[in-house]
């Protein structure tokens, strides 16, 4: 069963299945499309179950493995003459990723009931994007990557200028000039990484075979680690998230806070550290401190945020440096703890974005000052804010404390190359950001959801839907599920982990 | 004299003739004048074709062009007559532009031209033979024109349809009064 | 008479100047006028210049063939096509804007608002 | 018989996850359809945790094979969180005389509390959260008292520091509770901080540590407390270098843990959060902020004696904090207003003795730390009893304010015992608990070479005393000062049931050896009564008695006349010492203004706005070119021709140099 190209084709599938039912059927329209992503979730969990019988016989293999191992390959031949090739298949990290992301859509197709605009163009778009999105995770070759990229990029511009709110077009422009500025960038680093090794291929697997000299090494890592900075949210090239997620419609906020903002550290992670080891020696500590502005930043950002979007946006900030900060701190622990905070944020963001929908679905506001005291009116809505605010905060028990805990002994734990005193400052800086998330999610929740009723007619308002309480139920289970059994998804994601860190571990001591 | 220095003496005629019409169809203030200039031009050229030895083309010339498509636009001057245009008079930095242009154009002619050996007419032409011309318009074979043919008769037909598309939607009777159809 | 039908007394370097001339006049024209007819009949002009050309190089340089002829013919039927259609949208644009005046046509997305600016 | 042939020894986890179980339960199924079900169902599940928690306490104590000491033992644990080789965290179940003493009182207290709650909370919108949340926070109390490691601890502290959150916070249409809860999840979640870094710190110490050992290490893990507790690994860690300002890791890492249990168990000057949370119901009161969770911080430093013990001075720091945060607290506890804030701040002056006992063990002996585990075994009773009784005034007179009641005895006869008998119990009066282990505690700072802490801890019983006796005075005796309060009636019989329980428990768990239970080998073992601390402490209870007899009992206007002459004193304890307002003034003014405003600003105007100053000039730029798009089909004919000329005009060039 080609698991790889089905998880690439059904959301295709669908979307074409999509866009040939009559445009005014807008109800089948949601049918098709619930039904397109809720069999790509089935089929995200028979590949994983695929992968996982031909990968536990390897495990102990990988722990010292420098070469990531592939499974549920499938590679034919593209543009043989430059060595491009259609390669594709799962590892462990892939395998979370793509997880993450069946569950994402399904639920932001669930949030998106409401949306009768256009609803055809609507899901089609969006299943267009999320097909990018699976090509990014399952292919590795570096060409094909890049067009999934630039697909999983370009539908974002028309949802959001389409069916976005406020200041849509520029947000939507803002969002794609920044990310195409990022996509420039990593093509120029990718195009390195072809030509020094020969170009002969952009197979990624042949490229780790390949020893870069460390003088390409030491600017080609960080051309490729902004550019996918840029789209992870790295300071300062984060002011396109804020913006964008405050004007796309909840699915896209969804799946672009949830997923897209993941492809940044997936690549820093998967292309950066990876291929360039020794540039990852050279940079690590910069970007660590990069980083750790990032977290603090956005969390003091946040505090002063009135509109619940861009409060969220501004935590996404904070949330994803973390994931761009494990990477940086080029260890095992570090490593593992950005994989696992990139599954735990794009949970828990997903959840805050379909949930800002539909209370301003409801209230036909956003702004903080606005809200006030409905707890009483939307209990449920209320309790799954909090339950992801609480993730968001690091509460142990959900997702959020076992990724930020990796992170800090990543980050304090540190390397072998770099003075353990500028790694443990940094993270002891980071690790401040606990108390500051804890009073901006408070304040802001406390401000939206408890104290007096504010609007008297807020009093008329009804709970969550039962669609919406099955869209916002499964990502709670889901943020309850890796915070109470972490090792589930620390089995699955370390293996390929192990060939990152063996590699960074080779390297003669820097300095 | 003889048949060539007539010939001679013909064209030269016809080209100063051509030549201060044409000026007067781009220089005159009065469109209508201008297009009325066009049409000695045009019959200027009837008249190069026949001296060409193209006598079918110089037919052609005045029936069609001058017959028809002046006449069009004699008439597209008249419905579309302005009182701001009445006076086509071009700004002295347009005129400036305009002289640059052509006199440009016309010098990189002329040293293409001097780069050509001059030639004199051989003989009778073959153009000047009307079934000629009909055979190879249908003709399908590799020096054959027909397929150019039918493509110019559906640009034709296609021209025909959307002028009459385009032109539809005048509404004469919705018009505005407008105080520039009087002048 | 008829003999006058047969040959051409002048050489091609007179030929082509006089072409090129009423090529340049039409390129002045072309540029000049303000009023999208005068600019239609410099075209004509510029058309006409060329098919004569055509018309010359097939009698001077291949008296045995034809496509100069055909091509002027062709010329003849495009400057057709170009003259329905330039006839058609200028009286529609006239009946929008009341005025043919290119330098008051600007593509700011209005055109399609009517009335005069 | 052993240890293995007890089953609830083998799986006390049972006791934990009972709780978890009906709060999920009542959570998520109950709840929607019957909230009776859901108080009966909480209620029922904590009442046979802590049926099980005795049984455990009588195996545990049964078993043990005499005379040695008390066996620590680890019946379950499972792999929870693999960080990597040599940093595994487990998730188990830790049994030695500390836990099994603190799962005892927690449950019983909580199921108690349960009960009383029934009664108490009936008719409350959110009646089944109320108990759903109560589930939840006894499951994380039982995980963290039974964490074989510092971080299940760490997960079950911030567990019930969330839960505390949302107890404090369950009148949510309340702006004062909702700033309460705030209030105290940040405080403590700031207090956190300091057990969080304390972890990165001693983590990476033990693992340095653990590698040197190699396979001596074992399977422990390195931030069990089997492993930190070992002499060579303490004498590892004691030995490695300074990390900063002269301090190992070690002791760095001490401090930051005790800022942790200094924040949940509201040791000045984090303290601030603890009279606030008193907007949260009463029988949460009396649960978390009496009896369970603020204790967890003592527990926290009990646990990790010997990391204290081994670290350079983090005992003494304990010590002054300790001894410090008593005499504060119970200084201002004698001129607050509110019922409940009055037993607020006698809970922190009462934790921070149990401090100050642990403090005491700076010297190498130990025995304070059976003293601190005693005295939060009978704090635990008498104290959710005072907040009980308090709960049952509230719930009848609808008001805390002292000056409001009054007069209380006649209705409430029950209530009225009740409390007085707590109220001598933490005052001390033999022979009530109280009396017991807060002269263990005295004794031992006395033994422990600190009479400076022990005079201080003197005053402090002293005025334990006064300022319980005020309260009671002005609530039980005298005349009703409101009308609601005359019309007061006793609490029903769930309600004073749960509170004769405690009674009875907070009057003879001063009988009950725990200190020679809990004792760490070396320490000394009391038996019987030490007279050089039991007369002095006595003495100074009935002096507070008897000054809080004669400024309250019979004319008021004595007090107010006391408290004019102590003048800028009182209005300084009134006023808490303005703590609240500094802390107001750094956050708000601090932090809020000076740094988050600022980072928004610069964030919208500076980062955002180069990244809009490359836009503009890109679109400038593109102004530029757009000059040329004018539209004018003769510009570009214009521009054509020009082009065709240099082009043509080129072509001449390369012909004629050709």
């Amino acid at each position: 069963m080609p698991w790889a190209t089905a998880i690439v084709v059904l959301p295709l599938a669908t979307a074409l299945v999509v866009l040939a039912v009559p445009a005014g059927r807008a109800h089948l329209i949601r049918w098709v499309a619930l039904a397109g992503t809720g069999a790509h979730l089935f089929v995200a969990g028979l590949a994983t179950w695929a992968y996982w019988q031909a990968a536990t016989p390897d495990a102990a293999v990988a722990r010292t493995a420098t070469t990531t191992k592939l499974y549920l390959v499938e590679r034919h031949s593209w543009f043989p003459s430059l060595g491009i090739a259609y390669l594709v298949g799962v590892d462990g990290v892939s395998m979370a990723m793509v997880l993450l992301t069946s569950l994402v859509i399904f639920c932001g197709v669930l949030a998106s009931w409401q949306v009768q605009d256009r609803a055809k163009e609507f899901f089609a778009l969006l299943l267009l994007l999320v097909t990018g999105v699976f090509g990014v995770f399952v292919s590795f070759d570096l060409f094909l990557f890049f067009v999934f990229y630039e697909i999983a990029v370009l539908p974002m511009y028309l949802l959001i200028g389409i069916w976005g709110t406020g200041r849509k077009e520029m947000a939507a422009m803002k969002l794609t000039l920044m990310l195409m500025v990022g996509s420039a960038l990593i093509l120029v680093g990718f195009l390195a990484l072809w030509w020094a090794a020969g170009g002969k291929t952009f197979d990624l697997t042949q490229l780790a075979q390949f020893r870069y000299d460390p003088a390409l090494q030491h600017w080609v890592f960080p051309v490729v680690f902004i550019g996918f900075g840029v789209l992870g949210a790295l300071y300062p090239f984060h002011t396109w998230s804020p913006d964008g997620h405050a004007s796309a419609p909840t699915a896209v906020s969804m799946l672009h806070a949830g997923v897209l903002m993941k492809l940044g550290g997936y690549g820093a992670l998967r292309i950066g550290v990876y291929l360039l080891p020794e540039g990852a020696r050279d940079w690590g500590l910069f970007f660590m401190a990069l980083t750790t502005v990032n977290i603090l930043y956005g969390a003091f950002g946040a505090i002063r945020q009135t509109d619940l979007k861009y409060f969220t946006a501004y935590s996404s900030v904070s949330h994803c440096g973390f994931v761009l900060f494990g990477v940086a701190s080029c260890n095992l622990l570090g490593a593992k703890g950005a994989v696992l905070q990139m599954v735990s944020h794009g949970v828990m963001t997903a959840l805050f974005f379909a949930l800002i929908g539909m209370v301003y679905g409801r209230t036909h506001t956003r702004t903080i000052p606005e809200l006030g005291g409905l707890g009483r009116v939307m209990p449920w809505l209320a309790t799954c804010f909090y339950i992801g605010g609480m993730a968001s905060l690091g509460l142990p028990g959900l997702s959020g404390f076992v990724a930020e805990a990796h992170v800090f002994l990543g980050g304090f734990f540190g390397n072998a190359w770099t003075p353990p005193v500028y790694t443990r400052t940094l993270t002891i800086v980071a690790t401040l950001s606990v108390v500051v998330t804890a009073v901006y999610v408070l304040r802001g929740l406390g401000a939206a959801f408890q104290g007096p009723v504010r609007d008297p007619h807020y009093l008329h308002l009804n709970d969550a839907t039962l669609t919406e309480r099955l869209s916002t139920g499964l990502l709670v289970a889901a943020l309850v599920v890796a915070g109470v059994l972490p090792g589930l998804l620390i089995d699955l994601v370390e293996p390929p982990l192990f060939a990152v860190v063996n590699r960074l571990n080779a390297l003669p001591g820097g300095l | 004299m003889s048949a060539e220095t007539l010939r001679s003496a013909l064209f030269w005629v016809f080209a100063t003739l051509s030549l201060s019409l044409a000026w007067s169809v781009v220089g005159n203030r009065r469109l209508l004048r201008a297009a009325v200039a066009l049409m000695g031009v045009l019959g200027c050229s009837a008249a190069f074709y026949a001296l060409l030895g193209f006598g079918f083309l110089a037919g052609i010339q005045i029936l069609v062009y001058v017959g028809g498509i002046v006449v069009l636009l004699v008439f597209l001057v008249m419905l579309t007559r302005t009182q701001a245009l009445l006076e086509d008079e071009p700004t002295p930095w347009r005129h400036k532009v305009g002289v640059v242009a052509a006199v440009g154009f016309f010098v990189v002619n002329l040293w293409a031209l001097a780069s050509l050996p001059d030639a004199a007419v051989q003989g009778p032409v073959l153009g000047g033979d009307t079934r000629a011309i009909g055979r190879a318009l249908l003709d399908a074979g590799p020096q054959g024109y027909v397929l150019p043919f039918e493509a110019v008769s559906v640009l034709l037909l296609a021209a025909l349809v959307g002028g009459i598309a385009v032109a539809r939607k005048v509404d004469v009777a919705a018009l505005p009064p407008a105080e520039a159809n009087h002048g | 008479m008829a003999e006058l039908l047969h040959a051409g007394g002048s050489g091609l370097h007179a030929w082509l100047l006089v072409t090129s001339a009423l090529f340049s006049l039409g390129i002045y024209g072309l540029l000049t006028r303000r009023n999208a007819v005068g600019i239609l009949l410099s075209l004509e002009l510029c058309l006409n210049a060329a098919a004569v050309q055509f018309a010359v190089f097939n009698a001077l340089r291949a008296p045995g063939r034809v496509d100069g002829a055909v091509m002027a013919l062709f010329v003849v039927a495009v400057a057709a096509a170009e003259v329905v259609v330039g006839m058609a949208l200028f009286v529609l644009l006239y009946s929008q804007r009341r005025t043919v005046d290119v330098t008051e046509l600007t593509g700011d997305g209005r055109d399609s608002a009517g009335g005069p600016p | 018989m052993s240890y293995a042939a007890s089953a609830i020894v083998q799986h006390a986890w049972v006791i934990p996850a009972l709780p978890l179980l009906s709060f999920l339960a009542v959570g998520l199924l109950v709840r929607p359809f019957s909230t009776r079900w859901a108080g009966g169902v909480a209620a029922a599940s904590v009442a046979l945790s802590a049926a099980l928690s005795w049984w455990l306490a009588f195996d545990y104590l049964q078993f043990a094979s005499p005379p040695g000491p008390l066996p620590t033992l680890l019946p379950w644990q499972t792999e929870w969180l693999r960080f990597q080789e040599g940093l595994r965290i487990d998730a188990g179940t830790l049994l030695d005389p500390a836990s099994v003493l603190l799962v005892v009182v927690v449950t019983t207290v909580s199921a108690l509390v349960h009960l009383y709650s029934l009664a108490y909370m009936d008719g409350e919108a959110g009646y089944g959260r109320y108990f759903a949340i109560l589930n939840l926070f006894t499951f994380s109390m039982l995980g963290l008292v039974l964490a074989p490691n510092l971080v299940q601890m760490f997960v079950c502290w911030e567990l019930v520091g969330a839960s505390s959150f949302f107890l404090i916070g369950f009148w949510f249409d309340r702006p004062a509770a909702v700033a309460a809860s705030k209030k105290a999840f940040v405080v403590t979640r700031f207090a956190d901080l300091g057990f969080l870094v304390a972890i990165l710190l001693l983590g990476h110490a033990a693992f340095d540590v653990r590698q040197q050992l190699g396979a001596a290490a074992g399977d422990l893990q390195a931030l069990d407390f089997a492993f930190l507790g070992r002499s060579d690994v303490l004498a590892a860690l004691a030995s490695q270098a300074p990390v900063l300002g002269g301090m190992t890791a070690l002791t760095l890492g001490c401090l930051l843990l005790f800022m942790g249990g200094a924040g949940k168990s509201a040791m000045f000057p984090l303290h601030i959060w603890l009279p606030d949370a008193m907007e949260g119901p009463t029988p949460v009161s009396a649960l978390i902020h009496a009896a369970t969770m603020v204790v967890a911080g003592v527990y926290l430093v009990a646990r990790a004696l010997p990391l204290f013990a081994a670290a350079d001075g983090a005992l003494t720091v304990v010590l002054l904090v300790g001894t410090f945060t008593a005499l504060f607290a119970a200084a201002i506890a004698c001129t607050q207003d509110d019922l409940k804030r009055v037993l607020a701040f006698s809970t922190l002056s009462q934790l921070g003795y149990m401090m100050l006992a642990l403090g005491t063990c700076d010297g190498g002996d130990p025995t304070g730390h059976s003293a601190a585990l005693f005295h939060l075994f009978t704090h635990a009773f008498f104290k959710a009893l005072l907040f009980l009784g308090a709960g049952a005034v509230l719930h009848a007179a609808h008001t805390g304010d002292v000056w409001h009641l009054g007069g209380l005895r006649k209705p409430m006869p029950l209530t009225h015992a009740l409390f007085l008998l707590a109220t001598l119990a933490i005052a001390g009066i033999w022979p009530l608990s109280g009396f017991f282990s807060k002269d263990e505690i005295l004794a031992a700072a006395l033994h422990g070479g600190h009479p400076l802490v022990f005079t201080v801890g003197l005053g402090v019983a002293g005025l334990t005393a006064f300022y319980m006796a005020r309260v009671y005075l002005l609530t039980f005796w005298g005349q009703p000062r409101r009308e609601a309060t005359a019309h007061a009636h006793e609490a029903p019989l769930t309600m004073v049931l749960p509170m004769g329980a405690l009674a009875v428990l907070a009057a003879v768990a001063g009988f009950v050896p725990v200190s020679r239970w809990v004792a760490l080998p070396g320490a000394a073992v009391h038996t019987g009564i030490d007279w050089a601390v039991a007369v002095p402490t006595t003495v100074v209870a009935l002096v507070g008695f008897a000054a809080a007899g004669w400024l309250y009992a019979g004319d008021l206007g004595r007090s107010e006349a006391a408290a004019a002459r102590l003048g800028r004193l009182y209005r300084a304890l009134r006023h808490k010492f303005w703590i609240d307002e500094v802390y107001l003034w750094v956050t708000r003014k601090l932090i809020f203004r000076l740094v988050a405003a600022p980072i928004a600003w610069f964030d919208r105007m500076v980062v955002d706005g180069s990244m809009h100053g490359v836009g503009v000039l890109t679109r400038l730029a593109g102004a530029g070119v757009q000059a040329a798009q004018t539209g004018q089909a003769q510009a570009y004919a214009a521009w054509a021709l020009t082009g065709v000329a240099l082009v043509v005009g080129l072509l001449w060039a390369a012909a004629r140099a050709g």
